[in-house]
């Protein structure tokens, strides 16, 4: 097993996003780095259009991910509902 | 192994073909043991330069900067040529000692390890 | 025809219908006509409708979303330059990584451009070729913005106005030129594999993610936006280049072995061009964010040893070459360091000696080898200054023929010793600095007995005349203000005037 | 804090880029566009020939019989660099995004009778194909093309026409309550149906065009120069007269399209033909014979929606207005 991980700017933007993929993703540790946060998980990170919303008070859809992303690592699905990031090993 | 081409028969240039070099051939040379000059260096020279004048004309511009250089005993002096050990005879020329177009030549001097001792 | 209450189109549905029912199989043309690039590297595709496509992104959201990353870019950049950011920045030295970014880095984005173009044209799947188109369009963005956003700094700074002239022609230019120009000369899925995978996804994380985030520790607003929204396309870029290695393997047993050969072809040329970013990271950045090595730890061992580990199903190796990567961790950066800053009269940007403070903060890093072997000629460079002789090599290099970097890499195993390789081809003898490049050239020597080697160009008399000044003037680096030390140019002079300004105002 | 230091000593060195002064003078700013596009591609010591074509360098004029002393000569008089165009389409796509929510939210498609929906998905929904092949057209340019100033306005123009290639699909949806039956049905016209074999064959035929320029002037000027006001102006006057307005409605981006990117083709044809007379009479022969394909491929859908005699008039008017435009670029 190894790490995903996802990386997004530390902007306002991004606060709700990065609220939500740590409370979907209990594992996860992050690295603040200027401008930009790290945030790893063994195997697999979750996001869930629903979490985001309820963290943003907004409705958010996926591909506004990239507006947020700055970099990612592993294997990626993306429908209307979620966004998840895997290893399949 | 041959290239992958979408027809047969690729070719290109080959941009440093000795016949490019008006005359010259290029030699490398690098000193062992002294990277504060950080690389070995590239010289276009007429395959009729005698070998001795690499020690007497080219080492002393290209590697006088170093403390050890003035050390140098070059009677002691080893070579090596394309990574094989080699003995010039100094007073004959490039050609002669057999030294092709983009020949490498290392020259090690017994005793003089560098800067601090570190290969500097 | 009646229109009844639309169903509702999942996103992965709607794409599907919106892109991939526009292709069809060509009748009038022979599709091989169509289509020439598809096959002649060999690989072995069974069924095209095979790639998943990455992401869904139709046009009018790809417009969406690449207009609003771009308002809030020249939002910045426009108030970046009414405001002078340029003095904001934590020193006038900083600004030589910007020199070496757009010079060496910017037209490699426009050199993907292209090849992303010509990828996005010649692949016979619907999906893989608007995923390649849209990076195109992407990798003009980003050569685009970084012109830009140095643009301001250029109207200051010296070293920064002849980028593309420039990428043509000087010496350490033609490393990157090279690595872009053999992969936008090879087929389609090399390309691929070249640019796609190994570049985008195992190494430029390195590049924009460490090192922008360096940028903004350093003050520089302007290369830190256009950076970190460079690298929010990336991660476009960089499924893709998953997604495709990933449909190529499946496709057939066959191609493991091709692939795995461009895996450590594009690895090892790829890494050979980080050697000047790690420079960058551990002496350029007057505020530095983590040493090369770690940084090295964490995007490649970790990130890349994960990848690879994904993809041993299919039978795909580490890189053959990852353990010399790891080897060089903690040399790189200053034999690196070391041949530019001798190189200073001859390049278009500053080099300077580190500080006793940042020689302290290289040692704790890089340990006490580091210290033994490289303190010394730190030291002896300081004295050589202080008695008013900067060393400057007053000889050219011999190039790697393949990397095309000086040969200053050492043995894996003996960093007090030049890593020597070479091979007689065709009658003529040719160089490498390491097993790595050795092994590419043996692999296609046709392709690279045509290197364009600049120290070779200038013997021949190609580059303008046979004096450093003639060859300068070909190189369009002004003789003076571009080069030398930073210490005593006039970046430093217009800089510390600058300083002096902001003090008496403040007082 | 930075801006207090005195005006004095910001005084800048230089204003713009040497190349870029090199072109305009020393004390002239650059815009984005010419700093973003003039002199951008490389010119000169290319290090390996492409596998995929040993007669050429990597970048090589003379992959086109079209000559130029200065390919940056062929500027797009949008100026448009990758902001300014994203920024362009993005606004044009929130008003059709106003215009679908418009004609959905009043049922206006299902107004529409029905034999004319039929007709519709007849004549537009095909085109989705030809945007494809325009898309494969404007990315090979791209690919191969002379000089960023030519290139990455093809760069563009390749999204452009997988966007309009996806309004299309995206209308066919609409019109089918979003099943793909109708676009399953346009492809299959396209595919086989005898009206649209002549169009299909000049796009496939143009997929193997070599010459960069060629490709340019057949694509470009010739197909879309009759494509476009034969179908989104004859055509749609006639979908208003037959109670399809809401269609004419939701094309009208490429109206607006077909208008400003005209007006990029008219530049660049203009400027090579003006450079010489070898690259006039290419030129020329290029236009007359893919125009005249153009035609020939066109007429009959142009008589399959307007019947044997409007029909053969409306492409006749159509292809003299082209001749018009091609006159005024020198090339007629």
């Amino acid at each position: 097993m190894s790490n995903v991980s996802i990386t997004l700017y530390n902007n306002d933007e991004s606060r709700g996003l990065i609220a939500a993929i740590l409370k979907d993703n209990p594992a996860s540790t992050t690295m603040r780095m200027p401008g930009v946060v790290k945030i790893d998980c063994p195997n697999k990170i979750t996001i869930l259009r629903e979490t985001v919303e309820h963290e943003l008070g907004r409705p958010w859809d996926v591909q506004q991910l990239h507006m947020s992303l700055v970099s990612l690592s592993g294997m990626v699905d993306e429908d209307d509902d979620y966004f998840t990031i895997a290893w399949n090993h | 192994m041959p290239v992958q081409a979408l027809k047969p028969g690729y070719k290109g240039e080959v941009k440093d073909a000795l016949a490019n070099f008006h005359g010259n051939q290029l030699v490398y040379l690098h000193w062992a043991d002294h990277l504060i000059m950080a690389f070995p260096i590239a010289l276009p020279l007429p395959p009729t330069t005698p070998f001795r004048a690499l020690i007497t004309d080219i080492a002393p511009n290209a590697f006088a900067m170093h403390p050890d250089f003035e050390k140098i005993d070059w009677s002691t002096v080893t070579w090596q040529l394309d990574r094989k050990p080699f003995t010039p005879d100094l007073d004959k020329t490039l050609a002669e000692n057999g030294i092709g177009h983009k020949s490498a030549l290392v020259f090690t001097a017994p005793g003089l390890m560098g800067l601090a001792g570190a290969s500097a | 025809m009646s229109v009844t209450a639309p169903k509702k189109l999942s996103l992965k549905e709607r794409y599907r219908i919106l892109t991939r029912g526009l292709d069809w199989t060509t009748t009038y043309q022979e599709p091989a006509k169509v289509f020439p690039h598809a096959e002649f590297e060999g690989i072995k595709i069974r069924d095209w409708d095979g790639f998943v496509d990455p992401f869904r992104l139709t046009m009018d959201s790809y417009w969406k979303y690449q207009a609003e990353k771009e308002r809030k870019l020249y939002a910045v950049l426009d108030s970046f330059q009414q405001n002078n950011g340029q003095t904001a920045i934590t020193d006038g030295r900083y600004v030589n990584v910007l020199k070496i970014f757009l010079t060496a880095i910017t037209p490699g984005e426009y050199q993907a451009h292209r090849g992303f173009a010509m990828l996005g044209r010649q692949v016979p799947n619907v999906g893989l070729r608007i995923a390649a188109q849209m990076q195109s369009l992407d990798e003009l963005r980003h050569a685009q913005t970084q012109i830009h956003s140095c643009s301001h700094y250029n109207k200051y700074f010296d070293g920064l106005h002849s980028f593309s002239y420039q990428h043509d022609r000087v010496w350490y230019l033609s490393v990157v030129k090279s690595f872009f120009d053999d992969a936008r000369t090879s087929g389609p899925f090399e390309f691929l594999i070249a640019i796609g995978f190994s570049f985008e996804y195992v190494l430029t994380n390195l590049l924009f993610v460490p090192f922008m985030s360096g940028a903004a520790y350093n003050g520089d607003l302007s290369t830190v936006t256009f950076g970190f929204s460079a690298q929010s396309d990336e991660s476009r870029h960089m499924t893709l280049g998953l997604e495709a290695i990933k449909f190529v393997l499946e496709q057939h047993e066959d191609n493991a072995a091709i692939v795995q050969k461009w895996i450590d072809k594009w690895f090892w040329r790829g890494y050979r061009i980080l050697a000047i970013l790690a420079m960058m990271m551990d002496y350029m950045l007057p505020k530095r964010i983590m040493p090369w090595k770690d940084a090295w730890e964490i995007y490649f061992n970790e990130a890349g040893g994960a990848l690879f580990a994904d993809l041993a199903r299919y039978g795909i190796k580490m890189p053959s070459t990852a353990d010399v990567a790891n080897k060089e961790a903690f040399r790189l950066s200053t034999e690196t360091m070391l041949t530019f800053y001798q190189m200073g009269h001859a390049s278009g940007f500053h080099s300077w000696l580190p500080s006793e403070d940042e020689l302290k903060w290289l040692a704790d890093a890089y340990g006490p080898e580091w210290e033994r072997l490289y303190l010394p000629r730190f030291k002896y460079f300081r004295e050589l200054e202080a008695k008013g002789e900067h060393y400057y090599n007053p000889s050219l290099p011999q190039l790697c023929q393949v990397c095309q970097i000086p040969m200053f890499f050492t043995e894996p195993d003996d960093p007090t010793k030049i890593c020597f390789r070479d091979t007689v081809y065709n009658g003529d003898r040719y160089h490498f600095c390491s097993d790595g490049c050795q092994h590419i050239f043996e692999n296609e020597p046709e392709k690279y007995v045509q290197a364009w080697l600049p120290v070779h160009q200038v013997m021949q008399g190609n580059c303008g005349g046979a004096t450093i000044d003639d060859v300068r003037k070909y190189w369009a680096v002004e003789d003076g203000e571009d080069n030398y030390d930073y210490v005593g140019s006039p970046d430093e002079t217009m800089w510390k005037g600058w300083q002096a300004d902001r003090l008496k105002v403040g007082s | 804090m930075h801006i207090d230091i005195k005006a004095a000593s910001l005084q800048q060195k230089r204003q713009a880029y040497k190349h870029l002064a090199k072109r305009f003078g020393e004390d002239r700013p650059a815009s984005r566009y010419e700093e973003g596009t003039l002199d951008l591609a490389p010119e000169t010591n290319f290090h390996y020939r492409p596998l995929w074509d040993t007669d050429h360098e990597l970048y090589d004029q003379s992959r086109s019989r079209i000559t130029m002393k200065d390919w940056y000569a062929l500027r797009d008089p949008r100026q448009f660099y990758y902001a300014n165009y994203n920024i362009t389409r993005a606004g044009q796509i929130e008003s059709v995004e106003h215009n679908f929510d418009m004609v959905e939210k009043r049922g206006m498609l299902s107004a529409i009778p029905a034999e004319w929906v039929e007709e519709i998905s007849f004549y537009l929904l095909p085109l989705r194909h030809y945007e494809w092949g325009a898309n494969m057209n404007n990315c090979q340019i791209t690919a191969l093309g002379h000089g960023a100033a030519l290139t990455s306005p093809t760069c563009f123009a390749m999204g452009d026409r997988l966007g309009i290639a996806q309004l299309i699909g995206r209308i066919g949806l609409a019109i089918a309550s979003n099943n793909e039956t109708a676009l399953n049905a346009a492809k299959d016209a396209w595919i086989n149906h005898p009206d649209w074999q002549g169009v299909r064959k000049m796009v496939e035929d143009s997929l193997v065009i070599e010459d960069p320029m060629e490709l340019f002037v057949a694509q470009n000027l010739a197909f879309d120069g009759i494509v476009y006001p034969l179908v989104y102006g004859v055509f749609s006057r006639e979908s208003d007269r037959r109670g399809g307005a809401a269609i004419s409605f939701l094309c009208s981006f490429m109206n607006e399209w077909f208008e400003e990117t005209g007006k990029w083709v008219d530049a660049v044809i203009k400027i090579a033909a003006a450079e010489n007379d070898e690259n006039k009479a290419l030129l020329k022969s290029w236009f007359t014979a893919w125009e005249s394909r153009a035609v020939a491929a066109f007429k009959p859908l142009s008589v399959a929606v307007l019947g044997a005699e409007a029909g053969a008039q409306a492409i006749a008017d159509v292809a003299a207005t082209l001749k018009a435009r091609a006159a005024k670029l020198g090339i007629a």
